[in-house]
């Protein structure tokens, strides 16, 4: 196709006019001027009374404001526990495996009815680096990047090894990103 | 693209060791002695013109070939006045891990072959400082080596007392 | 004068512009010899943001690989996937079949990066010459592309978004009119930062005739991408040998003439225009179809059919535990990065672990120059050629 | 004890009066400059520079909830600059470094006792004059004082022992000076239109419009600007700090309640150069197209000394709101213009400025001799 190498015009002669330092120190003042009136404008208009939405400015004000997450968003991978209340993850090792930096740990055990389950299951927070390998590695979608993205931190590394208990979600509460998995990433129709 | 690895062999028969082309890529194996004037021929050949050298790297095939081949730096090579490449291979025993180092002919090769001093160990004959580049003076080995350990600890370096 | 500093008894004083030091945003170490103001000698020192990339790579699967090639230049992740995945499946044979749309979006995607890199380096120069408020705008339009691959990728700066023989997710719904929203705020702000620096005398006579490299000594000492091609050498990888779909859209390459910092500036202004254009016609014949290859022995099977077939289930399983059995051999593909050449050299010895993942890095040989394009300069040179280079720690100390 | 005191023109018969007027304006002037303006200035500089920059802003220091939009932020910084540790490196020499702060801070304040804030009016029969010390040397006093500040920053830079202060010390040396010689030429001009240097009579000159400093002195309010800009150190000519080069330039090694001094210095200068800016091409305190004798009559319900309180506020509140309105200003240019090189500054200083200040002198005394 067309196009190619093209010079770049470096000869920006500066006229005469331009050649003294105070025409571009106005115009520089009035471009950041022009966004200084309407955001102090906009900024009022919010604060009495407006909606945040009136605010034309970029940041938001985070505790009060969430931010929109998109469904791809990778948070913090957690465990599905399904609808009867027990979770779907069969302790089959392949999440511990496909984890590069080797955060998953799990002792895998047989429940009574014959069904396998993890007995103990350790992901350490801390060493996770929210990749989603685990996620696309799972057979059975018992692992998933939810996107929770607070609280993950703590002052010491012992509280971010999470346990079972501190990994199960209930199933309701991560259908967004589940259905996202089954329609934009792993569908049958991506192949 | 095959006849530019022919034409090179043509241009200089003794250096080349062998001559082989993978997946529409040009190879050819040096012989370690020759190494700097066969480079030197590359740049300034006319057919030739090897202007730019992209990329110095080492690779390890320890336990894959024998001790007299075990390291090999390879250099990949790229001619912006005719757009064709070549990679340009000199095996290095592990008795005896030394190269001259090509400074002389691409300004560029400086760094690449501290570096590849640093992390396996060859030296570059002629190189003006051959130091370490992104370890630590102090530092006891060479880290990409395959009989480097994954998990050694290195002596803590601190205060005399 | 000459003749005044002779019995002028002055010794050079010697200043380390250490590795932590407000301009040098990466982890760089100057050696400074000043005499006065003028830089006698600058010898660099890096290494500081060295995290063995390549005995990482070594010692996981080929597919492990990918969330340590985001972490090299993390500016423009993506590219560094799409580099990493070119050259394992040139290794497997099945470059030539991979299916179109996977190929389109991977080139969107790319220059997706791209543009992320540059706002990010221009926004970093203009902010270390002092224009604060032309930084935060390159930010905010920085922002507005991040949340686009945010939005592809889950992730900003980590996309770990392409896989072997694929992509790990389609582009979510309604991305043609969220790119369309973003480009025309984006235009929007290039004419205000255009007005705001390109005629600024101030920043003009900081970025003129500072930091010039000629052609032959950017050749000689292994420059690519804008650095080189601000010094007047026209080399693109996505011209020279074009690779996923750069033969199929037309956009223009900017080319400078003296290789001083306001020419590299230019060139990467420039360069930021045609990767709006790249992407605008990209999406506008963006194909239907998968993203991924249907050879279970490469990507992993769909979820339902592990779940199903025996076959898939197997090979589901094989490709995590062992990873993929990549044959034999050894080979080099070089793609454009934003800062310039960015080519993978893989060898493999059969098996599933890559035997040897080399990335040829582009800051690298371009941080090399830096002491050269400095002598004889005046301290407060450094920093717009320092900048202009655009080093990325992750990058050049791997 | 008599010769310790001045002489007798400074204390007329009736001391108690005028000095009871001139603690009132000390302390008016002392407490607007330092109580308020510094810390305001503070605030000003976070909240402008976010809203041109598309940010939020300070808004989190709140008191039993109430943030009233971000001010509480610099009461934040004064409790942080006093409470951190106040470090004085190993090396450095004790006493200078100790000093040097003082020694940037006071000619700041000192250099606005001679601006006048307001007119003359008789109140109660006591006539007034709205300034702390009409000297007739009036704006060189501005000058000589400013230049005290330099040794500020110089010792600062000398005595800390950091290669950084250093050169941050030799750079506000040669900047200083530089631009102290062409401040002074630029204003020449305005002397030569007005015929006197006391501010007062400048102020009372500029009672009609057309009269006003810029009209008359175009160039050399364009000169002053930049001059007053490099004295203040500020953007494009804050390369003795400029932050990306030599890290904080002169106050590298300065933490807490020291840090805070110079901090106020800049902004104390600030509101000095635009005091000094407003006082001597924007009319003072004076209102356009309306005199300070109209202004009486607008109040005179309110009584003859009622009316004049009345004028004074007005003309106080004028001549402060013109101040924000040049701070404003001030602040846009420092955060929108990139930072000079030190060779690039000095050309400018002495190859444009200082021949530009001399012509500008030629052209008026020309226009003058015409008019007459």
């Amino acid at each position: 196709m067309s196009g190619a190498y093209k010079k770049v015009n470096r000869g920006v002669t500066l006229t005469l006019w331009e050649r003294l330092y105070f025409p571009e120190v106005i115009r520089g003042v009035l471009i950041a001027a022009g966004h200084f009136v309407p955001n102090f404008v906009s900024v009022t208009k919010a604060y009495f009374g407006g909606k945040p939405s009136d605010r034309k400015i970029m940041t938001i004000y985070y505790p009060e404001e969430k931010p929109v997450l998109p469904e791809a968003y990778r948070g913090k991978p957690v465990l599905v526990r399904a609808r009867d209340g027990r979770g779907k993850c069969v302790a089959c090792g392949l999440c511990e495996v496909a984890c590069p930096p080797k955060c998953i740990s799990i002792v895998g055990g047989q429940r009574e009815d014959g069904t396998r389950y993890p007995v103990t299951y350790v992901l350490n927070g801390a060493v996770c680096i929210f990749c989603g390998f685990c996620e696309e590695a799972c057979p059975e979608e018992a692992i998933v990047m939810s996107d929770r993205y607070e609280g993950l931190c703590e002052y010491d590394r012992k509280p971010m090894v999470y346990d079972k208990e501190a990994l199960l979600v209930p199933e309701e509460k991560l259908t967004r990103r589940l259905d996202y998995i089954r329609r934009r990433m792993y569908g049958k129709w991506n192949y | 693209m095959a006849d530019l690895a022919e034409r090179i062999k043509k241009m200089s028969p003794d250096a080349v060791a062998s001559v082989s082309s993978s997946l529409g890529q040009e190879c050819v194996v040096v012989h370690k002695e020759a190494i700097l004037e066969f480079m030197r021929r590359l740049r300034d050949e006319e057919g030739m013109l090897f202007n730019f050298m992209m990329d110095l790297t080492v690779v390890d095939y320890l336990g894959k070939r024998d001790a007299g081949s075990r390291f090999e730096v390879v250099y990949h090579l790229y001619s912006l006045k005719h757009n064709h490449r070549v990679r340009v291979k000199a095996p290095v025993s592990q008795a005896d891990p030394a190269i001259d180092s090509v400074v002389q002919v691409w300004r560029g090769a400086d760094w690449f072959e501290r570096e590849a001093w640093d992390m396996y160990g060859i030296t570059f004959k002629g190189h003006p400082n051959l130091k370490r580049i992104l370890l630590y003076e102090e530092f006891v080995g060479h880290p990409l080596r395959k009989d480097y350990p994954l998990r050694k600890r290195q002596p803590l370096l601190g205060p005399e007392n | 004068m000459s003749e005044l500093r002779m019995d002028l008894h002055t010794e050079p004083m010697i200043l380390s512009m250490g590795p932590s030091h407000p301009a040098t945003h990466g982890t760089v170490r100057f050696l400074l010899k000043l005499d006065g103001e003028k830089i006698l000698n600058c010898d660099t020192e890096i290494g500081y943001l060295h995290r063995a990339f390549e005995k990482h790579c070594e010692n996981g699967t080929w597919t492990q690989a990918f969330p340590y090639t985001d972490r090299l230049n993390y500016n423009s992740a993506v590219q560094n996937n799409v580099a990493y995945a070119l050259a394992a499946e040139e290794l497997l044979g099945v470059a030539g079949k991979m299916p179109e749309r996977a190929v389109y979006v991977r080139t969107i995607m790319c220059e997706l990066a791209r543009l992320a890199d540059h706002y990010t380096n221009l926004g970093a120069a203009t902010l270390e010459l002092g224009a604060l408020t032309a930084f935060l705008y390159f930010v905010e339009a920085r922002e507005l592309v991040w949340d686009l691959i945010e939005s592809v990728c889950g992730a900003r700066l980590t996309s770990n978004y392409v896989r072997i023989g694929g992509l790990a997710s389609d582009l979510p719904e309604g991305f043609a009119d969220h790119v369309k929203r973003v480009f025309a705020t984006n235009r929007e702000h290039w004419r205000q930062f255009d007005k705001l620096l390109t005629k600024n005398r101030i920043f003009m006579d900081r970025m003129r005739d500072t930091g010039a490299i000629s052609a032959e000594d950017a050749i000689a000492l292994g420059f690519t991408g804008p650095c080189l091609r601000a010094a007047g050498v026209e080399y693109d990888v996505r011209k020279a040998n074009p690779y996923l779909v750069y033969d199929r859209v037309d956009f223009d390459v900017p080319v400078g003439t003296t290789g001083d910092n306001f020419d590299k500036y230019l060139v990467r202004m420039e360069e930021i225009n045609q990767s709006l254009r790249i992407v605008e016609q990209l999406l506008g014949k963006l194909p239907k179809g998968p993203i991924n290859i249907n050879d279970a022995s490469v990507r992993n099977p769909a979820k339902e059919d592990v779940k199903n077939q025996i076959q898939s289930m197997i090979h589901h399983f094989k490709n995590t535990i062992e990873g993929i059995t990549v044959p034999a051999g050894e080979v080099y593909v070089p793609t454009e990065g934003s800062n310039g050449e960015v080519g993978f050299y893989l060898v493999s010895v059969g098996g599933g672990k890559p035997w040897k993942c080399r990335v040829r890095p582009p800051s690298f040989a371009l941080t090399q120059g830096v002491g050269e394009m400095v002598k004889g300069a005046f301290l407060a040179d450094i920093i717009p050629t320092f900048d202009m280079i655009n080093l990325i720690g992750g990058e050049c100390d791997r | 004890m008599a010769d310790i005191f001045p002489g007798p023109d400074i204390f007329p018969a009736g001391m108690l009066p005028s000095l009871v007027e001139m603690m009132a304006k000390i302390i008016f002037i002392f407490t607007m400059n330092m109580g308020v303006f510094a810390p305001l200035l503070g605030w000003v500089e976070r909240k402008q520079s976010a809203l041109m920059q598309d940010r939020i802003g300070a808004n989190r220091a709140d008191i039993l909830g109430f943030t009233v939009f971000g001010l509480l932020h610099t009461l934040t910084d004064a409790i942080k600059l006093l409470t951190k540790e106040d470090f004085i490196p190993e090396g450095a020499d004790r006493p200078l470094h100790y000093l040097a702060p003082f020694i940037a801070v006071v000619p700041a304040l000192i250099a606005f006792a001679v601006i006048p804030f307001g007119g003359q009016y008789d109140l109660w029969g006591h006539k007034t004059n709205l300034v702390i010390a009409d000297l007739d040397v009036g704006v060189l006093f501005v000058f000589a004082v400013a230049s005290i500040s330099t040794y500020g920053s110089v010792i600062a830079g000398w005595a800390s022992n950091n290669n950084w202060s250093l050169l941050g010390g030799v750079r506000v040396a040669a900047q200083m000076l530089s631009y102290e010689v062409a401040m002074g030429l630029a204003l020449v001009g305005i002397f030569m239109v007005y015929g006197t240097l006391r501010l007062t009579d400048i102020g009372v000159a500029q009672e009609n419009f057309l009269h006003w400093g810029i009209f008359l002195q175009p160039l050399g309010f364009i000169l002053f600007i930049t001059c007053a800009l490099a004295e203040n150190k500020r953007t494009p000519f804050d390369i003795p700090e400029a932050e990306s080069e030599l890290i904080a330039g002169y106050f590298t090694e300065y933490s807490g309640l020291k840090f805070a001094m110079f901090w106020m210095a800049e902004f104390l200068e600030m509101v000095t150069i635009s005091g000094v800016l407003v006082a001597l091409f924007f009319g003072g305190w004076q209102i356009p197209f309306v005199s300070g004798a109209a202004l009486a009559r607008l109040f005179g319900f309110l009584g003859p000394n009622l009316a004049q309180v009345a004028v004074m506020l007005v003309h106080v509140a004028v001549f402060w709101a013109k101040i924000l309105l040049w701070i404003f200003i001030l602040m846009l240019i420092r955060w929108t213009l990139p930072r000079f090189r030190y060779d690039q500054v000095m050309k400018l200083g002495w190859k444009i400025i200082l021949p530009l200040s001399l012509i500008n002198i030629l052209v008026t005394g020309l226009v003058m001799l015409l008019v007459k």
